[in-house]
């Protein structure tokens, strides 16, 4: 079944979480709170916490990198500097330790940048197309509510929503 | 390996020079190509001819006059570097700088590629047609010249370039055949003969357990160097013997010496009558020595000695008594000796210790008796310049004949030959190099290089038996139109003289010819062929003479004391020789150019040395251009500070300052012999090289001194050349 | 595969050189003997160089600012410390051939960022001209200094046609960006040491000589080979109690002369200089 | 969050693979003649010799050994191009073929004396020595492999060119990793051992 | 500004002592849609000024390319470079430029890890500049290798001449830093500005509006966005710490591992990453104020941020001393001979003026810093912060350039060496190849982190309603900024 959209403004975060509140509290069917977007100018971990548990996996992408980037950093390295054609320089072991570990330790930091950096743009869906209902002024200082729902729910929603006084309701059908 | 000379000549054409072109791109070709250069072969090679791989062949080099045997490596019919040949009993395999670098003479871009003729502009290049016709015309069987109106002016030749040099002043019943050396030693040979009854003894260096040498530079531009030098390694091995030099400029030989002493210059005599003074006082050694000279000695004691020449009282006694206790000795004299107005007497005074000390026999010998006196080099003079000089300037002289020497760039200022030179209706010059002579001549013949001319050279001084040493070329030539010094003068000869020279169609011819007949001389059983070849693979032939006995005159001697300097020219003035430049004939090479003057480290320039301590009165400082004055003219030449000199004394180098030798050598420092004061040896008439004084002036300008070592002359503490004591010294355990 | 050639060689991959014994069972390792009593400081060796390894001219502007590209040079000291002791220099001057020591354990070599220098199973430390891409740390972390840059392309005018024909053809003309150094006259042990395989044997003492030896009129430069123990080389290294693989030498006795320069610093160079022996009463 | 297990996996797999195929060179060498990044072809260019000379007939239809006429190779470094007089001692007894214009051209420089000015076809870089004696000694005279392979290992099958055309990489890589393998030391043995690998063999 | 008492710096301890309210970092009168007003218009309108700065910045610029292509067509001689003299400037400033690139990762990453709020409205620009810090610095790379043409021998991949480079390098280690540095901070800043980007786009027209589209990939600052982007800035910037620290230990790892005199330090890793903080800061100073003037920022670019910036300046620059200070002790003191003398030397001989220059610019210049005058005058600040940049230069180059001039082979030293006029050109024009792009940044990008100054304000206002909130009158406000006793 077909979802549908509303975004309600806020220019005041309190309200905004009452909002939320209200809609968590709501119990009402059609739409999970998993379903409820903010979008904010910046961080407020107190709206989100009202969302429910939003996990971020990140850190085992990143833990994959340091792992996988220094082993394989190193074993290449060594395998080059011992491949056919190695030579002994200034007497030192063909694979020395301490500047394979000066390589491997930047390999360790790049590659857990690098895949945290991946692991982020893919947590956080981007590059992406901005959802039709994306209001500029969330860039601002306003804050969003997206609500996705049956859309029989929607109107509904909408009661909930304007009772914060919401700068502005807007829905797949007000395009 | 039989090869007659045209196969000979085939071989040694170059192939590829692409190839070398493309060497230099060096780096630059850095992928594979396919179809750009060129891969040729020969047409018909000898079998021994492998591509890519290097053939010696044995020669004689002809930078300078020892003689060594030399051995050029050649590949690709390039000749690409030279080795001594171990044959030779004069190099015995080594070879020094100035010898490597005749493969640049060879090679070297500024080489007179056509013959030149005086035009109305000066000198035009004119074909070899024209150049003979110029030269049979002038000097061919129709020219009225003979006697000395014709002069063949040459610096050192021998073998068969002086033989047939001489065949053809005779043709013009001329023996006018004046030999020049600018860095002539007649002076000290004469002392020689005098007192030893040998020009240039037999010296047994490594026999000696001590050498005093007063200013030889016998390992840098002596008679032999390198065979000075092998020798010297081998007195350097056990039991090791000790060499004092005392000269008042350190040259390379006083560089090695363990115990230098500076003089001032000109009383060397007066020191070895003072060393001669204490040995006298032993019997042992006054035996036999004349009550004239025992008189003469009797005015030298320590101190008036010390009071003369600088050096103190007890480095005489000192110097004396390692005489008496290492024997046998070695005593030598060099230019800084011979070079005074009484540079005889001096020479003389130091010989005198070798007969004292009864070094004949044992450290000193005669030279081997040569069996063809006239293969042996003509050594030179600087009155046989001013004698010619005279006869040219009164118009005596109606053709001039120049090779090997450049006496209008080593001629000092009163001696102007140049001018005389504009008396002299013809003039041929025979270089390969455009020089300053060649560029007031109105004839100029380009000649081959050594490298690529036959010839034959005797050295002067023969250490081992008596050689006669080949040179050969190793290449073809360079230059189409370019030719043989000898394939020039046999040319004139076969018109004047068809019956004894037309059967010779080259030089080459004439060479093998001479030598086949010297053969039984050489005691070899061969055939012809066989020993003429065997004498090209060797690069020599060789005589085994018997060292000869010298005998000691000892004639009565007087020694003047040299004046005192003058508030007017308040310095000695050295002229110093430069192992690789010598008289300045080799300015035009790069590498000696480039390689470090080996007491200064200085490249690419002159200068004038000055001891640090009247630098210091003076508040001069390296670099800045200082005006050396003396009473004949001045130069200019930038100080550089040189602990090895006397303090009274300054020094500037020989060779450079030519006005005309090609890119390398034009506008590179200046010439000192121009301002040479005219005071000449009593006894031989030669010019006294070391009796010029000369004033200091600063300009006020300064220039960076271009050379090798840094802000520091010093090891500051690290152990870089560390120094053993004789005595701790455990030589004969070494390998 | 190379994890297990890893695994496999993970002991010869670890170990340090030199250590005792490194070259007994090798067939060559090239090293020197200078004798500084036998130097005359006469710089045969030095225009021989030249002419070999195809060395250029550089000419005077260039040389005086230090560009000079002399791979031997003869030094030519005044005293041991950092003054003169007396008025004039009266032993003489103290001449020091220096080229190249081809330490055992090279400063230069592990800092070239992509490895155009390193060390060769004879011993030498090479240069490898075409790999070379001029970040000059070779030449900063060499003690010796003996390591020439090529500041310029030389190749454009340091041989004048013809001066070009008398190039080795076995050596690279090297072009501007490139750092050189002497290599113990490779190309002539490599064509011997070939030669030699070819034949079945390893080469005789003396059989090929680098440049300087060959030309140096006093005999004072010996050149061969330390592995075979019969060489002269190696009879005088082992005469003059000098050991590749230590960092100071223990002497029997006094007055034994052998001595490499700059020890201390742990290069362990293949040059041994013998001590420059004066008559110092003299 | 499927999504991204599935995303996590995937770079897992996608890692060691890579990883795989960076140490492919190094282990293996990749695949011979691939090497040609440096922007030359495999294939040389079309070179015009003065003569155009039928290797196919000498070596192919005559069978004659490459030393016989390339005889420096076994004891130089340059295998060299063979001397005129080594032509002319066949030819000159080759009645029937004096009127072909290829042995014409080949007369009129014999007759002049000028050596002919081939072109050079494998012309390495000017820092690469190529030693043919060595290569010759160990894989024809020690190892007795016959002449055809051991020449064509780098220059192809000559015998059925008319003038030379360069077939092979010659790059580094590509002499690296013939070098790189086991040969083995003498006909009939069964010791192997592989090239030198020491930079100053090949650069100068 | 609610400063009420100005001194002077002479009279700076007689000034009345009094407490002096503690100043908030940012206005009263900052909301959060001035700033996305005030940053946006730094994009459009700067002052006049800019266009005098980036083109002189071009021209020198192009002065450099000038003498790089002079120096890549005739060889590194043009340079003057010599035998023991093999690197001159262009290590000295690759040097220079790599230190300056690490204050941005030290705001951006440190402060951010410790919620040092203060760090907000500055550390954009300090990121950008370690950014373009680093591609100036990898320039030299370039510039200084003699065989530019080459250089891909040093990359490692897999080629066709089977090799690789030397990984034993010190060289090849600063590469692979520098790689890892640069792509990070390049994330790193990245990253940050997504949500400003895709406030720019909200509000940009035309090709602007298309290059913030697509740089901000289609931000919307949701919730799991934000939550996401949190723990990954977080992370990253746990890695970029200790990453900035190698970077510089590595790069002295170029000296350190060589036995050249007063090069064989141990402690060069510590000193050279407190050179480049202390430089870093030195130049971020700079940048704050020239910003301030040219973009208009007075609001966000307070006097107590300044404040804090110099105070910590101050703080690295006496560790820096006295790392320096105990590099030559320990020399000093040491028994290393050749080590010794080459310290005496450098203060001593033909670098002395460089010496003493480094020791006046970057030891005794922070000390100005403590005058009160001097941290609230912006001209006097601007000129104090280049010098202490000189003295920083003057460090890099009295490392290099004395240790080869005296170095362990007496025969090679050189006397009075000095650098030609390519070298200089090509210094010169590196300074104006980061200015160029670092103005160029400024004017393409909002260069003050606006969701960040917004988060800012946001605490700013709770911890006001909090105060509010609260009866207990705790000097928050009331900590005397002098030094001082009580009243």
């Amino acid at each position: 079944m077909k979802k549908s959209h509303t975004l309600a403004l806020y220019a005041d975060m309190d309200e905004a979480a009452n909002a939320l509140r209200e809609l968590k509290s709501s119990g009402m069917s059609g739409f999970r709170m998993e379903d409820v977007v903010v979008k904010s100018p910046i961080d407020h971990p107190e709206l989100s916490e009202l969302l429910g548990p939003r996990p971020v996996y990140i850190q085992w992408f990143t833990l994959l990198g340091v792992l996988l980037g220094p082993t394989t950093g190193l074993v290449l390295i060594a395998s080059a500097q011992a491949s056919f054609i190695y030579q002994v320089r200034g007497g030192r072991p063909v694979v020395p330790l301490p500047p394979d570990m000066v390589l491997t330790y930047e390999l360790f930091i790049l590659s857990g940048v690098l895949m945290t950096v991946l692991a982020t743009f893919v947590a956080m869906k981007l590059p992406g197309n901005r959802s039709p209902l994306y209001n500029a002024s969330v860039s601002e200082d306003k804050i969003g509510i997206l609500v996705k729902a049956d859309p029989q729910s929607i109107p509904q929603i909408n009661e909930i929503l304007g009772r914060h006084k919401p700068l502005e309701i807007m829905g797949d059908q007000a395009r | 390996m039989t090869m007659s000379n045209l196969d000979r000549r085939d071989f040694l054409k170059v192939l590829g020079i692409s190839g070398a072109a493309a060497t230099l791109a060096g780096c630059g070709h850095t992928s594979i190509e396919s179809g750009v250069e060129e891969v040729m072969s020969y047409v018909h090679p000898q079998d021994f001819v492998v591509p890519g791989i290097g053939v010696f062949y044995a020669s004689t080099c002809a930078q300078c006059g020892s003689g060594c045997g030399i051995m050029g490596k050649v590949r690709e019919g390039r000749v690409l570097k030279l080795e001594g040949n171990p044959e030779s009993g004069i190099s015995g395999g080594k070879i020094c700088g100035l010898g490597q670098a005749g493969v640049q003479a060879h090679y070297n871009p500024d080489r007179l590629r056509t013959p030149m003729y005086k035009g109305e502009g000066g000198l035009t290049p004119v074909s070899w047609e024209t150049a003979h016709q110029i030269l049979e015309q002038r000097l061919g069987p129709n020219s009225p010249l003979k006697g000395e109106e014709i002069a063949f002016l040459t610096g050192g030749v021998s073998g068969h370039q002086r033989v047939l040099l001489e065949n053809f002043l005779e043709t013009f019943d001329s023996t006018h055949h004046v030999t020049y050396d600018a860095l002539s030693t007649a002076t000290g040979r004469a002392a020689s003969k005098a007192i030893l009854g040998a020009e240039q003894p037999l010296w047994n260096i490594h026999k000696a357990r001590l050498i005093l040498s007063f200013g030889n530079d016998f390992l840098g531009s002596g008679v032999s160097p390198v065979y000075m030098a092998r020798q010297y390694a081998l007195f350097r091995k056990a039991p090791r013997g000790t060499l004092i030099q005392i000269e008042p400029r350190m040259t390379l030989t006083g560089g090695n010496a363990d115990r230098w002493y500076p003089i001032k210059p000109g009383t060397e005599g007066i020191l070895a009558l003072g060393i001669a003074h204490d040995l006298l006082q032993h019997e042992e050694f006054s035996r036999g020595v004349p009550q004239e000279i025992l008189d003469l000695v009797k005015n030298y004691d320590r101190d008036a000695v010390s009071d003369i020449t600088g050096i103190g009282s007890d480095a005489v006694r000192l110097i004396a008594a390692q005489l008496w206790n290492n024997t046998p000795s070695l005593v030598i004299a060099g230019p800084s000796v011979e070079g005074h107005s009484y540079g005889f007497s001096n020479a003389a005074a130091v010989q005198l210790l070798n007969v004292i000390l009864g070094n004949r026999g044992q450290t000193m010998e005669g030279q081997a008796e040569h069996p063809f006196p006239q293969l042996t080099p003509t050594l030179g003079s600087y009155h046989a310049l001013a004698d010619l000089n005279q006869k040219m300037a009164a118009g005596k002289t109606q053709a001039l004949l120049v090779y090997g020497t450049n006496p209008v760039f080593t001629a000092p200022s009163h001696l102007p030959f140049a001018e005389s030179l504009s008396n002299v209706p013809f003039k041929v010059a025979f270089v390969t190099h455009m020089d300053e002579t060649a560029g007031h001549c109105d004839l100029v013949l380009p000649l081959l290089s050594a490298l690529e001319d036959f010839g034959t050279h005797v050295a002067e001084y023969q250490p081992d038996g008596v050689e006669v040493m080949l040179q050969q070329p190793l290449m073809e030539k360079l230059y189409p139109e370019s030719k043989g010094y000898g394939d020039i003068l046999l040319e004139i000869l076969k018109k004047r003289k068809p019956e004894a020279y037309a059967a010779f169609p080259d030089y080459y011819s004439y060479l093998k010819t001479a030598m086949v007949k010297a053969k039984p001389v050489f005691k070899v059983s061969d055939s012809d062929d066989h020993f003429w070849e065997d004498a090209l693979r060797n690069g020599l032939v060789k005589w085994d003479g018997k060292p000869t006995s010298l005998e000691a005159r000892l004639p009565a001697l007087t020694m003047p004391k040299p004046a005192e300097l003058t508030t007017d020219y308040p310095f000695y003035f050295v002229p110093s020789i430069r192992p690789d430049m010598r008289d300045g004939r080799h300015a035009y090479l790069p590498w000696l150019q480039e390689s470090p003057e080996t007491m200064t480290t200085v490249v690419w320039d002159s200068w004038v040395e000055i001891h640090p301590k009247t630098a210091e009165a003076m508040q001069i400082k390296e670099g800045d251009i200082l005006q050396i004055q003396s009473a004949t003219g001045s130069v200019r030449a930038k100080a550089y500070l040189f602990p090895g000199i006397q303090p009274d004394t300054v020094s500037m180098p020989l060779g450079q300052g030519h006005t005309q030798l090609g890119r390398f050598a034009t506008g590179v420092g200046v010439n000192p012999y121009k301002i040479l004061d005219p005071i000449f040896d009593d006894h031989t008439g030669e010019l006294a090289m070391h009796a010029t004084r000369v004033a200091l002036r600063k300009t006020g300008e300064h220039q960076v001194v271009v050379k090798d070592e840094g802000p520091t002359t010093f090891q500051n503490g690290q152990k870089l050349v560390a120094t053993l004591s004789a005595d701790q010294a455990k030589l004969s355990k070494e390998i | 595969m190379s994890l297990s050639n890893l695994i496999q060689n993970w002991n010869s991959f670890r170990t340090r050189r030199p250590y005792e014994g490194q070259y007994d069972d090798a067939p060559y390792k090239w090293a020197m003997v200078i004798d500084l009593d036998s130097c005359i400081g006469c710089n045969a060796c030095t225009v021989a160089c030249y002419a070999e390894n195809n060395l250029p001219v550089v000419g005077k502007e260039r040389f005086g600012k230090g560009q000079a590209m002399h791979w031997i040079r003869i030094e030519r000291y005044w005293g041991e410390g950092d003054t003169m002791t007396s008025e004039f220099p009266d032993h003489g001057a103290q001449y020091l051939p220096m080229l190249c020591q081809q330490c055992e354990a090279a400063p230069c070599e592990p800092v070239c960022p992509v490895g155009a220098t390193h060390h060769s199973p004879d011993g030498l430390n090479t240069q490898v001209y075409n790999r070379c891409v001029g970040s000059r740390y070779c030449s900063a972390n060499c003690p010796y200094k003996v390591r020439y840059f090529n500041w310029w392309n030389y190749p454009d005018r340091a041989w004048p046609n013809p001066l070009e024909l008398q190039l080795n053809p076995d050596v690279t003309v090297r072009s501007k960006g490139v750092m050189e150094k002497c290599t113990f006259c490779m190309q002539r042990l490599r064509a011997g040491m070939d030669k030699a395989k070819t034949e079945g044997r390893i080469l005789a003492d003396g059989e090929v000589l680098t440049a300087c030896a060959q030309a140096c009129p006093t005999s004072a430069i010996t050149f061969g080979n330390l592995a075979d123990k019969k060489s002269k080389v190696a009879r005088m290294w082992k005469n003059q109690q000098v050991d590749l693989a230590k960092d100071s030498q223990e002497k029997s006795e006094e007055g034994i002369r052998g001595y490499r320069i700059l020890e201390e610093l742990n290069t362990y160079p293949s040059i041994v200089y013998l001590e420059r022996v004066r008559n110092l009463e003299a | 969050m499927n999504y991204g297990k599935r995303i996590f996996l995937w770079i897992v797999l996608f890692w060691i693979g890579s990883a795989q195929v960076f140490a492919e060179p190094f282990v293996q060498g990749g695949p011979i003649g691939s090497q040609t990044s440096d922007g030359y072809d495999a294939l040389g260019p079309v070179v015009e010799q003065p003569i155009e000379f039928p290797h196919n007939t000498h070596a192919g239809r005559m069978q004659i050994n490459c030393m016989y006429c390339h005889t420096y190779a076994r004891r130089s470094n340059v295998s060299g191009i063979p001397r005129l007089d080594k032509c002319m001692g066949c030819h000159n007894l080759i009645e029937g073929v004096k009127d072909r214009p290829r042995i014409k051209k080949l007369f009129e420089y014999w007759e002049n004396k000028q050596p002919i000015p081939w072109k050079k076809v494998h012309d390495l870089p000017d820092f690469v020595r190529f030693n043919h004696e060595r290569h010759i000694q160990r894989f024809y005279f020690q190892e007795k492999r016959p002449v055809r392979e051991v020449c064509g290992y780098c220059h192809g099958d000559i015998a059925s060119m008319t003038t030379a055309r360069r077939v092979k990489a010659l790059s580094m890589g590509w002499c690296v990793s013939c070098h790189q393998k086991d040969h083995l030391e003498k006909a009939g043995s069964t010791v192997t051992s592989h090239g030198p690998n020491d930079c100053w063999l090949c650069h100068k | 500004m609610s400063h009420s008492v100005h001194s002077h710096p002479q009279l700076d301890v007689q000034v009345e002592r009094k407490f002096i309210p503690k100043q908030k970092d940012l206005g009263a009168d900052v909301t959060w849609a001035k700033i996305n007003k005030d940053v946006l218009k730094s994009l459009e309108k700067p002052r006049p000024v800019f266009w005098v700065i980036f083109f002189s910045a071009l021209a020198l610029f192009s002065f450099g390319v000038y003498c790089e292509v002079y120096q890549y067509q005739n060889g590194m001689g043009v340079a003057d470079l010599n035998n023991p003299q093999v690197w001159g400037l262009y290590i000295a400033t690759f040097i220079f430029w790599i230190g300056m690139g690490h204050s941005g990762t030290l705001l951006s990453a440190l402060l951010h890890i410790i919620h040092a709020d203060w760090r907000k409205p500055i550390y954009r620009y300090s990121e950008a500049m370690t950014t373009f810090t680093l591609l100036t610095a990898a320039l030299f790379v370039l510039v200084h290798m003699g065989r530019l043409w080459q250089f891909y021998y040093v990359v490692a991949y897999p080629n066709e001449r089977w090799t690789w480079p030397n990984f034993t390098s010190p060289l090849v280690w600063d590469a692979t830093a520098i790689g890892t540095y640069l792509t990070s901070s390049l994330l790193f800043l990245y990253m940050g500005m997504i949500p400003d980007l895709a406030i720019c786009r909200d509000n940009a027209r035309g090709a602007r509006r298309a290059l913030y589209r697509f740089l901000s990939m289609g931000w919307q600052g949701t919730d799991r966005q934000w939550a996401n982007f949190k723990v990954a800035y977080m992370t990253m910037a746990c890695f970029l710490m200790p990453l900035a620290v190698s970077v510089h230990s590595i790069v002295s790892t170029d000296f350190a591992v060589s036995q050249n005199p007063g090069w064989h330090v141990t402690s060069f890793p510590p000193y050279f990453v407190l050179g480049a903080l202390y430089s870093g800061c030195s130049g971020i100073i700079t940048l704050f104020i020239v910003l301030r003037y040219v973009f208009r920022f007075e609001a966000y670019m307070t006097q107590p941020i300044l404040n804090k910036l110099i105070k910590m300046t101050f703080a690295i620059a006496m560790v820096w001393t006295y790392l320096d200070l105990i590099e030559y002790a320990t020399t000093w003191y040491g028994s290393d001979e050749v080590a010794k003398a080459d310290l005496i030397y450098r203060a001593t001989g033909d670098y002395a003026l460089q010496f003493w220059g480094m020791i006046f610019c970057a030891m005794v210049m922070p000390f100005t810093l403590l005058i009160r005058f001097v941290r609230h005058n912006y001209v006097v600040l601007l000129i104090i912060s280049l010098i202490l940049n000189v003295g920083m230069w003057l460090e890099r180059f009295q490392i290099i350039t004395p240790t080869f001039a005296k170095s362990h082979y007496p025969w090679t030293w050189t006397a009075g060496w000095w650098p030609s006029w390519v070298q200089w050109g090509i210094v010169a024009g590196s300074f104006g190849w980061f200015t160029m792009l670092f103005m160029l940044y400024c004017k393409i990008f909002p260069s003050v982190s606006m969701y960040e100054v917004k988060e800012m304000v946001h605490e700013q206002n709770m911890e006001e309603k909090a105060l509010a909130a609260q009866t207990d009158v705790h000097e928050a406000g009331l900590v005397p900024e002098m030094k001082g006793g009580q009243a």
